[in-house]
């Protein structure tokens, strides 16, 4: 039996995440958790010049969860905020090769999505915050509700 | 779109129980409606394929029928979005039906907003799912209900809504877009324009509307909305509350449970996004997924030809009805105001003698107070006779309920 | 009385869905019973035979399908009378499942009776559902929740309940009979003699008692009792509340509407007899109706011959897996003390994840919380896989699950 | 076709049904409704020396419950209150001819027995209050209960 899902590559990413921790003073910090398994994901970031120079992760997740949440943390480590705030969730899957997740597990696809959906969500609340007002930012808090 | 009627046959062919026979052996003639509708075969078997291959409970499991389900499940949600042109599907709540959605609005959002000295109004012509919960609302708060009249010709007296607008006490407006006794089409763009410029929001109990018109409720522009699913050829048990986002997400929980939470601690809870916050416990899944089979059903036939039908049919009979010896018939005449409901007495016989009468010849009437005992008192009757119709009815069923009606005239003597 | 494991070839083949095949074309396993069930033919068709031949409204016309409808509809509830002892009918109240059951009882008759400074005690080991509705009442009132802990058996500490006793604050104790994680089967008697000799009132979740063991709630003496039909072949958005006469009777209605009044005017009402009072608006009929035909299928059985079943089954599975590679088990290792529910986690292998290795095999196993996060936080887990069993599951059945939690080790090289 | 239920008896009955009004100073008055059809009975009792001397009743009802209420209320003029007590649903059905209506028409009957709902709920009351606290009246609150 093929386990598509299960690569090498997915549990290995799963047990050895990159960026796993907490950082002192975040700039950012958002929790998100899945209430139908439990995952739940605490991202933290700071900002320096409207680049994200620093990002953590904590909390608890399965493979799939943890995998993409790595990856995720690793693809936006140093870039600016425009870059975080315009990822697709493609991007992530297809690191992974785990594009049919989308189509074909309407559930699982919540794990993978679930540290995307606190990036989102937490760029919202840190841009609303400093730009109280400005439109610009209502498609973040639409993209995190609509993830999945 | 084809016409209902050019169609009927095979629509008729669609309801198993037309074949059946009852009493001595009579065919069945179905003029219970506006009570509950028949189901196609086509609803009968998607609950059945349902637990034949994808029962499984949804929101919760990882594995491939429970997937199933969950998507059969969420897509019905959209399928009502559809139907009503609501652009967010997270303000569809399933529940089990215009009872429970709008005690839910009673309770989840009337307690918190409801006080003393506040007015509700209502109507005269409500059922009692849109009178009861209010009662008990007022009762609790020590706010006040208050009602629209009717007029002679069955229609709402709005000058009396602009009355009780002018207090400024008044919190929330209630009414029924359709009458399940008279048939009366509420002015429902008037009142709540009205409701809007007062600030005042606005509940539409559309379970005799969404059944047989074509209703947008992006353009309406009410607050809350509720319907039940075994009005309109869906399985009895489900039922929406539909409620604007930005008032749902000011609304505190209504049960709690599995689903509608996002973390329990022993002492603290945060609640799911919407709709799920409002979807406690296991759903009734077979009937949503049922229900979704319906509206697909009404969806292909149009809601425009079944309302042409409806007001065909109802022409037809207020024309042959008003002929019989002894009969009063209730609600406006002009067939573009009211839907296909009927209701009618005999001067001196009494509602359930009549309905006993006609069954007899295998016809199905409802006779009594219709849950609206407020507008029997009204109409000063302690109950009616109501014939409604449906997409499966015809002017022959008319035809034998006229017949059999005559035999009323006969027997008592008229 | 025949054995179940006699006879399963003959109950396998009531299931329609034991036949499905899911993903690489594997037959469907099906062990997330504990979750919901699957319906035997004769419940579907129950409900097909139903829409089929006599859908109507209840309670509400003379006409001669709605007259079979209300007794098909009433007979059921002398159905749920027999098969759980219950000696006034009038004590059933049909609701959507447990969790309704339960919310119906803390906003009916908490919100009247549960003041300030009262405690409401409940266990560890509870379903969401029996949490979160008395997290709600005890915050509106200022009253307290207190909780049973469990010992490392997975049973719980009755010693707590004397302690929260002896305060003479402790208004309702509510308890699951048969944890929906564990399996653990509480010790009811003793709980409930308790509190009778405190005068303090309680309530059973029976949603995973009374599907799999032979309950009697004259016996058992609670005051409140709920459980869920599609936990036990039934279909979904239907489950009983029972609650004894004398307390019934000072409840205030619940929802509000059609069927639960007797009188309505515009500014009072009056209510219905129990139970419909408590039934508001149109009921799931067909559901209420397949829940009928679940009873049947399992009073046929009997449920001793379920329970020895569930027991064998549970035995088998137990030694097996407790032999797989870095497993843990949750819950009482006696077989006589616990259901047919097996919970367990691989170290360093989210239930997810197994769930899913497991799925692809067509097998159904959950993973997640259970609705029991209360109990996650006291295992020290975020979430467990659970198997859970039932009367068409086979030896072969558990054979299969063992042999893919061999895989989970493998793949992840534990 | 036959209509066995509206017989040229029960139709009369019900046109000039006997004892309708009310009473001045009634020693029992006992109210009943059906929430189906909205019909709805008072019955009235004058009790001298444990016998019903005088019985009255208004309200709204179909043939079926005016014509039962008419017969009902003749067979208990002047008899004493254990004839009353004892009084079977049977009895009041046969005198019109209408005993299957206990079984083909479960909500019908409800039409039929409304009047002696409130005949023994009414008892009920009045003898609680004259014997509060004897065992031998419960009979009569679970003969209302179980009547249909
Ligand atoms: C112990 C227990 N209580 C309550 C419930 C809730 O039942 P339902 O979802 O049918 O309302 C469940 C099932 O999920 C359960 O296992
Ligand atoms: C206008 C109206 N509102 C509410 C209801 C109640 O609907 P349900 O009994 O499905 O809750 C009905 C139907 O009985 C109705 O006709």
């Amino acid at each position: 039996m093929s386990d598509p899902i299960y690569t090498e590559i997915i549990i290995d990413e799963a047990r050895n995440p990159q960026n796993e921790g907490t950082l002192e003073n975040p700039d950012i910090s958002q929790h998100d958790s899945n209430p139908m398994c439990g995952d739940s994901i605490t991202l933290q970031m700071n900002v320096t010049d409207d680049s994200i120079n620093d990002i953590k992760w904590s909390g608890e997740g399965c493979t799939i969860c943890k995998a993409c949440t790595s990856v995720l943390t690793q693809l936006i480590k140093g870039k600016n905020i425009d870059f975080a705030k315009n990822l697709k969730k493609e991007e992530i899957l297809s690191e992974l090769g785990l594009e049919y997740l989308a189509k074909q597990s309407p559930i699982r696809i919540k794990c993978a999505l679930l540290s995307m959906k606190a990036l989102k969500l937490g760029l919202y609340s840190y841009l609303a915050k400093k730009l109280a007002g400005s439109l610009s930012l209502d498609n973040l808090k639409d993209d995190a509700a609509n993830l999945y | 779109m084809q016409s209902i009627e050019s169609s009927i046959e095979n629509i008729r062919k669609d309801f198993p129980i037309l074949k059946r026979k009852v009493r001595d052996n009579k065919l069945l003639v179905y003029l219970d409606n506006a009570s509950t509708t028949q189901k196609p075969k086509q609803v009968i078997d998607a609950i059945t394929n349902y637990y034949n291959n994808y029962n499984a409970n949804i929101h919760r499991s990882v594995y491939s029928i429970a997937e199933e389900a969950t998507e059969a499940y969420e897509r019905v949600r959209d399928k009502v979005a559809k139907f009503l042109n609501i652009s967010k599907r997270e303000e569809i709540i399933f529940v089990r039906g215009t009872t429970e959605g709008i005690n839910l609005v009673a309770y989840a959002w009337g307690r918190k907003y409801i006080k003393e000295g506040d007015i509700i109004v209502t109507t005269e012509y409500e059922h009692h799912s849109n009178i009861v919960p209010w009662q008990l609302l007022v009762k609790e708060k020590g706010a006040k209900l208050e009602y629209i009249e009717i007029n002679d010709n069955g229609e709402l007296i709005l000058d009396q809504l602009d009355k009780y607008l002018a207090t400024g006490k008044v919190k929330l407006v209630v009414f029924s877009l359709m009458s399940n006794v008279l048939g009366t089409i509420s002015d429902a763009e008037k009142i709540i324009s009205k409701c809007h410029e007062a600030g005042v929001k606005t509940l539409v109990d559309a379970a005799q509307a969404v059944p047989h018109m074509s209703v947008d409720v992006t353009k309406l522009g009410c607050d809350f909305f509720a319907f039940s699913a075994h009005k309109m050829l869906g399985p009895t048990g489900i039922g929406v509350l539909w409620v604007r986002k930005s008032v749902l997400e000011t609304m505190d929980p209504f049960h709690g449970g599995g689903d509608m939470i996002r973390e329990v601690h022993k002492y603290e809870t945060t609640w799911n996004d919407l709709p799920y916050k409002f979807e406690a416990g296991t759903p009734n899944i077979a009937d949503v997924i049922g229900f979704g089979s319906a509206i697909d059903y009404l969806s292909q036939l149009g809601m425009e030809a079944v309302r042409k039908h409806e007001m065909e049919l109802t022409q037809y009979a207020l024309d042959k009805m008003s002929q019989i010896k002894g009969i009063v018939i209730y609600g406006p005449k002009d067939v573009s105001k009211r839907g296909g409901v009927i209701s009618f007495n005999f001067h001196d016989v009494h509602p359930h003698d009549v309905a006993t009468i006609v069954d007899r010849e295998g016809i199905a009437i409802r006779s009594g107070h219709h849950c609206a005992q407020v507008l029997m008192e009204k109409l000063n009757v302690a109950a009616t006779n109501r014939a409604s119709f449906y997409i499966y009815n015809t002017k022959q069923d008319v035809d034998k309920l006229i017949q059999s009606l005559g035999k009323v005239s006969e027997l008592f003597k008229l």
